[in-house]
């Protein structure tokens, strides 16, 4: 993958460069508009995912590990599926039950803090499991490449 | 009788054991795939979250038995009533599955730390555990949820953990690897047949919620949408299950997989299939739909029937113990169709009887096959000959298991075949009774087989030292063995639980 | 003609031709050998879905199928295919029978289904009158966000998202211990280049 | 008989798909065109539900207009209002049940002002959705590891493979049992 820099992808480095944190930046955009309009956490993870596989592909996986690096990756799988579990253990808590967003800030009833706060982290946790585990699977599949291609086979 | 439970328990625990069941292997698992030291800490907490399932479940099985006929816990997930909110809703029957699979689940991961060590890669144990306990809380929630689409959503969990775990059997022997394509190939299409026929009672009656399903359903009576949705449920359902034509990806699934995993699997993956078919059968649908009747009498039977000769006899003719125990599976599936095909609460109450007793005796006998991969290293039966002599307790207890699973009196496998007789002479099957009484003589056949190379049999390799399964593996082995005599014994209290299970379905299930 | 009452011509004639372009996407994948093609195809045929899904006003449903189905999944296809092989081999006349036979039944059952099926589109059908539309009615005042795929995907039915989260976590928990992390392989890539230097 | 067909025309469409979706699934031999044809299927189960979701004259039920402002100052006289103007509509679609007043009387019924497809097909498919690629992930994982294993991911050459390793064990057991004796 990280062969040596050929000059007919010279036009596809150069656009992606601008294009990748413009991407990273519209998923936010998904995520943080999922109220609003056709987004949230999944699609935003999923976004966030693209970029990173786009600069994998166009500057090879090694600096895209590099960059954010595997160990980060799965650990944030876990972390997002915990943090969806969280706001369930929260409400437990708070006298709710499982995932109930009404009792977590004990506002009085018609007040919609709650849910929206409720929403924002469970849709966080969604986020982060999504981008950690297609990564992790990414590279999972990416790291096989190299593999295979050096004993050729 | 269990009230004394419900007084020591917490408050907190009871107000939300429904959730509190999913959510402990649900925190755990991610956190287990996690923990370092080789595996050894992701297994305590695995046995940790086992335990408090179990404890949970029996405080389950305390609330529901606290009301005379068997009280429904309905617990609303986030707080929202159903229909517009999933719930969990857990009666007689279910507290049985949950209480089957929590236990099952505490005894294999308790015997798993041997096997797992030599089994398993070093740096893969932790995630090991970690898909195990996703895997256990899939199946956990199929059994406890009141929804039809969260089923779906809690089968694929535990299946896509399954397929993992079948084919990390691949260090011993590369076949896990297309069986576990197999059994994801046939499992997701299962699962795909399921979701289309939950779309058209979905698009039938608008709701999603099982108990308000079965309230809808009345009214819409024999729509053709309704009787294709039920059809593709039943297959679905039954590919999960291994429903006689449809169990091609079993034998092979529970022959290379890793001995833990294999002894979990079958002790408890169909188990939950088939509790979701009865529920199914008998709660979201009722008996008055003429073409479920049909259905029951001209398919389900028919199918049971041909499991229980097909698959006995094709037991008798394999090499491999795993995979003779594997199409015994099978055919004991077909046992608990035919009970469940009958529609009466005696044969029900059979099929779910033999169901618990059915995952107590192949858990046994997985996990005695499991201590001997450990120790001498084969599963056909040539490498068994003359093991009654080197490693007497854990051949003891299979052959325990082994005669459980023929019928023999005093085992649990008489009671559950005695009780599923009745019932089929109760409803003038007379025919299907003599068809069990064959099949167990088939199963006489293909245990007696392999109880006659361990004991009679001298060692093939005279090499063999006398060696015994270590104690992890011993400890609850021997619980499941004596299980099986304790119920053969006096089968009281778990068919007691059956017998409600069956009841609360034909008494308060359309409710 | 319920089915298109009220609504434009125009989306009719879409509806048709893109359910048309996935006929033929099917069968092209069907009938392929090139796996490289099959893959490119199945992006194609989820692409098109997404478009068919705004058509319907399933925006959400469009925008994940658009990023999954053709992003994600023919990545993923396409690494797999890297690892594997090319070309499938073809299937044999006698292999055709059974699949043949089985589709049929099942799709026959599917359109005996349909007859009683509400009408596309049909407002009062039981789908779209019972628990689904309550949403709408519903979540202005009790959660107050304008959308309303958003309020039941996070909170009314939360549990089934949190299993969906779960699905993904396994997921690649399941291809790593399959896989490994790709970190392994990767040093061992760069210890034979140094070595080669 | 041609508004049945032209109601129906679409399920009959989408039920085509999923038809060749599992033939390809069945047909193939090779282990990664099987998965496509998985991925078609459930993705043709998807378009089955998105059209269930559809209602004539709806837009995606995002709500926008006088639908968002709903909540919030004048909210519970509005509400109010809407009320009445349900019950009335309510009346009106009984008697007429019209396919367009059906449809109006539908949307207003539920004191929103625009008509909104339904949103539970929507939610539950993202999850299916989520559920396909996970699947296809760790298939294809799977497929891989045959390959290492195998050297081929045509399943048929596997069985083959497969049954020879166990006719050659099952013929080791035969003469063991045979030096035994």
């Amino acid at each position: 993958m990280a062969g040596p820099r050929t000059d007919h992808h010279v036009v596809l480095r150069i656009v992606a460069k601008p294009l990748i944190p413009i991407i990273a930046l519209f998923a936010l955009y998904v995520h943080f508009h999922g109220d609003y309009s056709p987004g949230g956490g999944f699609q935003a993870g999923v976004i966030i995912v693209v970029a990173i596989v786009l600069y994998a592909l166009i500057f090879g996986i090694t600096p895209a590990m590099r960059a954010v690096p595997p160990v980060f990756a799965r650990s944030l799988a876990g972390l997002g599926f915990i943090i969806y579990a969280s706001v369930g253990v929260w409400s437990l808590i708070m006298g709710g039950n499982f995932l109930d967003y009404d009792v977590l800030f004990n506002e009085e009833p018609g007040g919609h803090m709650g849910q929206h706060y409720g929403i924002l982290m469970v849709e966080l946790g969604v986020l982060f499991a999504v981008a950690g585990s297609m990564l992790s699977i990414f590279y999972a599949f990416a790291g096989r490449v190299t593999e295979i291609k050096d004993e050729d086979w | 009788m269990m009230d004394w439970i419900l007084q020591i328990a917490p408050a907190w625990a009871e107000a939300h054991a429904p959730a509190l069941l999913i959510l402990l292997p649900m925190l755990a698992g991610p956190l287990s795939a996690f923990l370092p030291g080789g595996g050894r800490l992701a297994w305590l907490l695995t046995v940790v979250v086992t335990t408090l399932c179990t404890l949970l479940s029996i405080i389950l099985l305390a609330q529901v038995q606290s009301v005379e006929g068997g009280a429904i816990i309905s617990y609303a997930m986030g707080g929202w009533a159903p229909p517009h909110g999933i719930e969990f809703r857990i009666d007689a029957l279910n507290v049985l599955v949950l209480l089957l699979v929590s236990s099952i689940a505490l005894l294999t991961s308790i015997f798993s730390w041997p096997t797992i060590k030599a089994e398993i890669a070093d740096g893969k144990r932790a995630m090991f555990f970690g898909a195990f306990q996703v895997c256990f809380m899939g199946l956990l929630g199929v059994a406890a949820t009141g929804d039809a689409f969260n089923l779906f959503v809690f089968l694929e969990l535990s299946s896509i953990a399954t397929y993992v775990l079948v084919a990390l059997g691949s260090g011993r022997d590369r076949r896990a690897l297309p069986a576990a394509i197999n059994y994801l190939l046939m499992g997701t299409i299962g699962a795909s047949f399921y979701v289309v026929g939950v779309g058209f009672l979905y698009a039938a009656t608008g709701t999603l919620n099982m108990a308000d399903l079965a309230v809808q359903l009345q009214d819409v009576g024999g729509n053709r949408a309704v009787q294709v949705g039920f059809a593709f449920i039943l297959v679905g359902l039954g590919l999960k299950a291994a429903m006689f034509p449809l169990h091609q990806w079993l034998p092979n699934a529970y022959a290379y997989s890793p001995s833990f995993v294999t002894a979990f699997l079958a002790a408890t993956a169909t188990k939950v299939a088939i509790y979701a078919m009865v529920r199914f059968l008998f709660s979201v649908f009722s008996l008055d739909f003429a073409f479920e009747g049909m259905s029951l009498a001209f398919i389900l039977a028919p199918m049971g029937i041909a499991a229980m000769l097909a698959c006995s006899f094709q037991a008798i003719f394999q090499a491999d113990i795993r995979r003779t125990l594997a199409y015994s599976s099978v055919a004991q599936v077909g046992y608990m169709l035919l009970g469940i095909s009958l529609g009466t609460a005696a044969g029900v109450s059979a099929g779910m009887f033999h169901l618990v007793n059915h995952a107590l005796m192949k858990g046994a006998l997985f996990m005695a096959v499991g201590g001997v991969v450990l120790t001498y290293q084969g599963t056909r039966i040539h490498d068994f000959a003359g093991l009654g002599r080197s490693a007497p307790w854990t051949m003891t207890a299979f052959a325990i298991a082994g005669l459980s699973l023929i019928g023999v009196p005093l085992t649990a496998g008489f009671q559950s075949k005695f009780a599923l007789v009745s019932a089929l002479l109760e409803s003038g099957w007379w025919w299907a009774a003599l068809i069990v009484v064959f099949s167990s003589v088939l199963a006489v056949v293909y245990m007696g087989r392999i109880l006659e190379a361990v004991f009679f049999r001298a060692p093939n390799n005279p090499h063999k030292e006398h060696k015994e399964a270590p104690l992890l593996i011993l400890v609850p082995l021997w619980i499941l063995a004596i299980a099986n005599i304790w119920v053969g014994v006096s089968g009281g209290f778990v068919y007691g639980l059956a017998d409600d299970a069956a009841s609360a379905l034909f008494i308060g299930g359309a409710s | 003609m319920i089915g298109y009452a009220g609504a434009d011509l125009a989306i009719a004639l879409i509806n048709v031709l893109l359910l048309g372009l996935l006929f033929v996407v099917g069968v092209a994948i069907a009938r392929m050998r090139s796996l490289f093609a099959i893959v490119m195809l199945s992006g194609i045929y989820s692409l098109i879905s997404a478009t068919w899904f705004v058509a319907l006003d399933a925006v959400d449903v469009a925008f994940t199928e658009a990023a999954v189905g053709a992003g994600i999944s023919t990545a993923l296809l396409l690494g797999a295919m890297l690892l594997t092989a090319r070309t499938a081999k073809p299937e044999t006349r006698a292999m055709r029978i059974v699949p043949i036979l089985v589709v049929i039944a099942t799709g026959a059952m599917l359109v005996y289904a349909t007859i009683d099926l509400p009408a596309f589109g049909d407002p009062d059908s039981p789908a779209n009158t019972y628990v689904g539309t309550d949403y709408l009615e519903r979540t202005p005042e009790e959660i107050a966000v304008p959308n309303i795929v958003t309020a039941v995907l996070a909170s009314y039915r939360g549990f089934d998202t949190l299993g969906e989260t779960g699905v993904v976590f396994t997921a690649a928990l399941a291809v790593i211990l399959l896989l490994g992390f790709g970190e392994r392989s990767l040093a061992a890539t760069f210890n034979r280049k140094k070595d080669k230097n | 008989m041609l508004d049945f067909v032209l109601e129906r025309g679409n399920y009959w469409a989408i039920i085509g798909l999923m038809m060749i979706g599992l033939y390809t699934l069945f047909a193939a031999t090779n282990l990664i065109k099987k998965l496509v044809g998985l991925s078609i299927f459930q993705t043709s189960i998807i378009l089955f539900y998105i059209s269930l979701s559809r209602i004539d004259g709806g837009t995606a039920p995002i709500l926008y207009g006088k639908d968002a402002g709903g909540h919030g100052g004048g909210h519970d006289e509005a509400s109010g209002a809407h009320g009445a103007a349900s019950e009335a509509a309510h009346s009106a679609a009984d008697a007429a049940h019209g396919a367009s007043d059906a449809a109006h009387a539908a949307a207003s019924a539920h004191g929103l002002e625009n008509i909104y497809s339904n949103p539970l097909p929507h939610v539950l498919m993202l999850t299916a959705i989520v559920v396909g690629v996970a699947t296809l992930a760790v298939g294809l994982a799977l497929v891989v590891r045959i390959r290492e294993a195998y050297g081929t991911i045509e399943s048929d050459e596997i069985r083959e493979t497969d049954l020879e390793v166990a006719r050659a064990e099952f013929a080791v057991d035969k003469s063991d049992e045979a030096s035994a004796a």
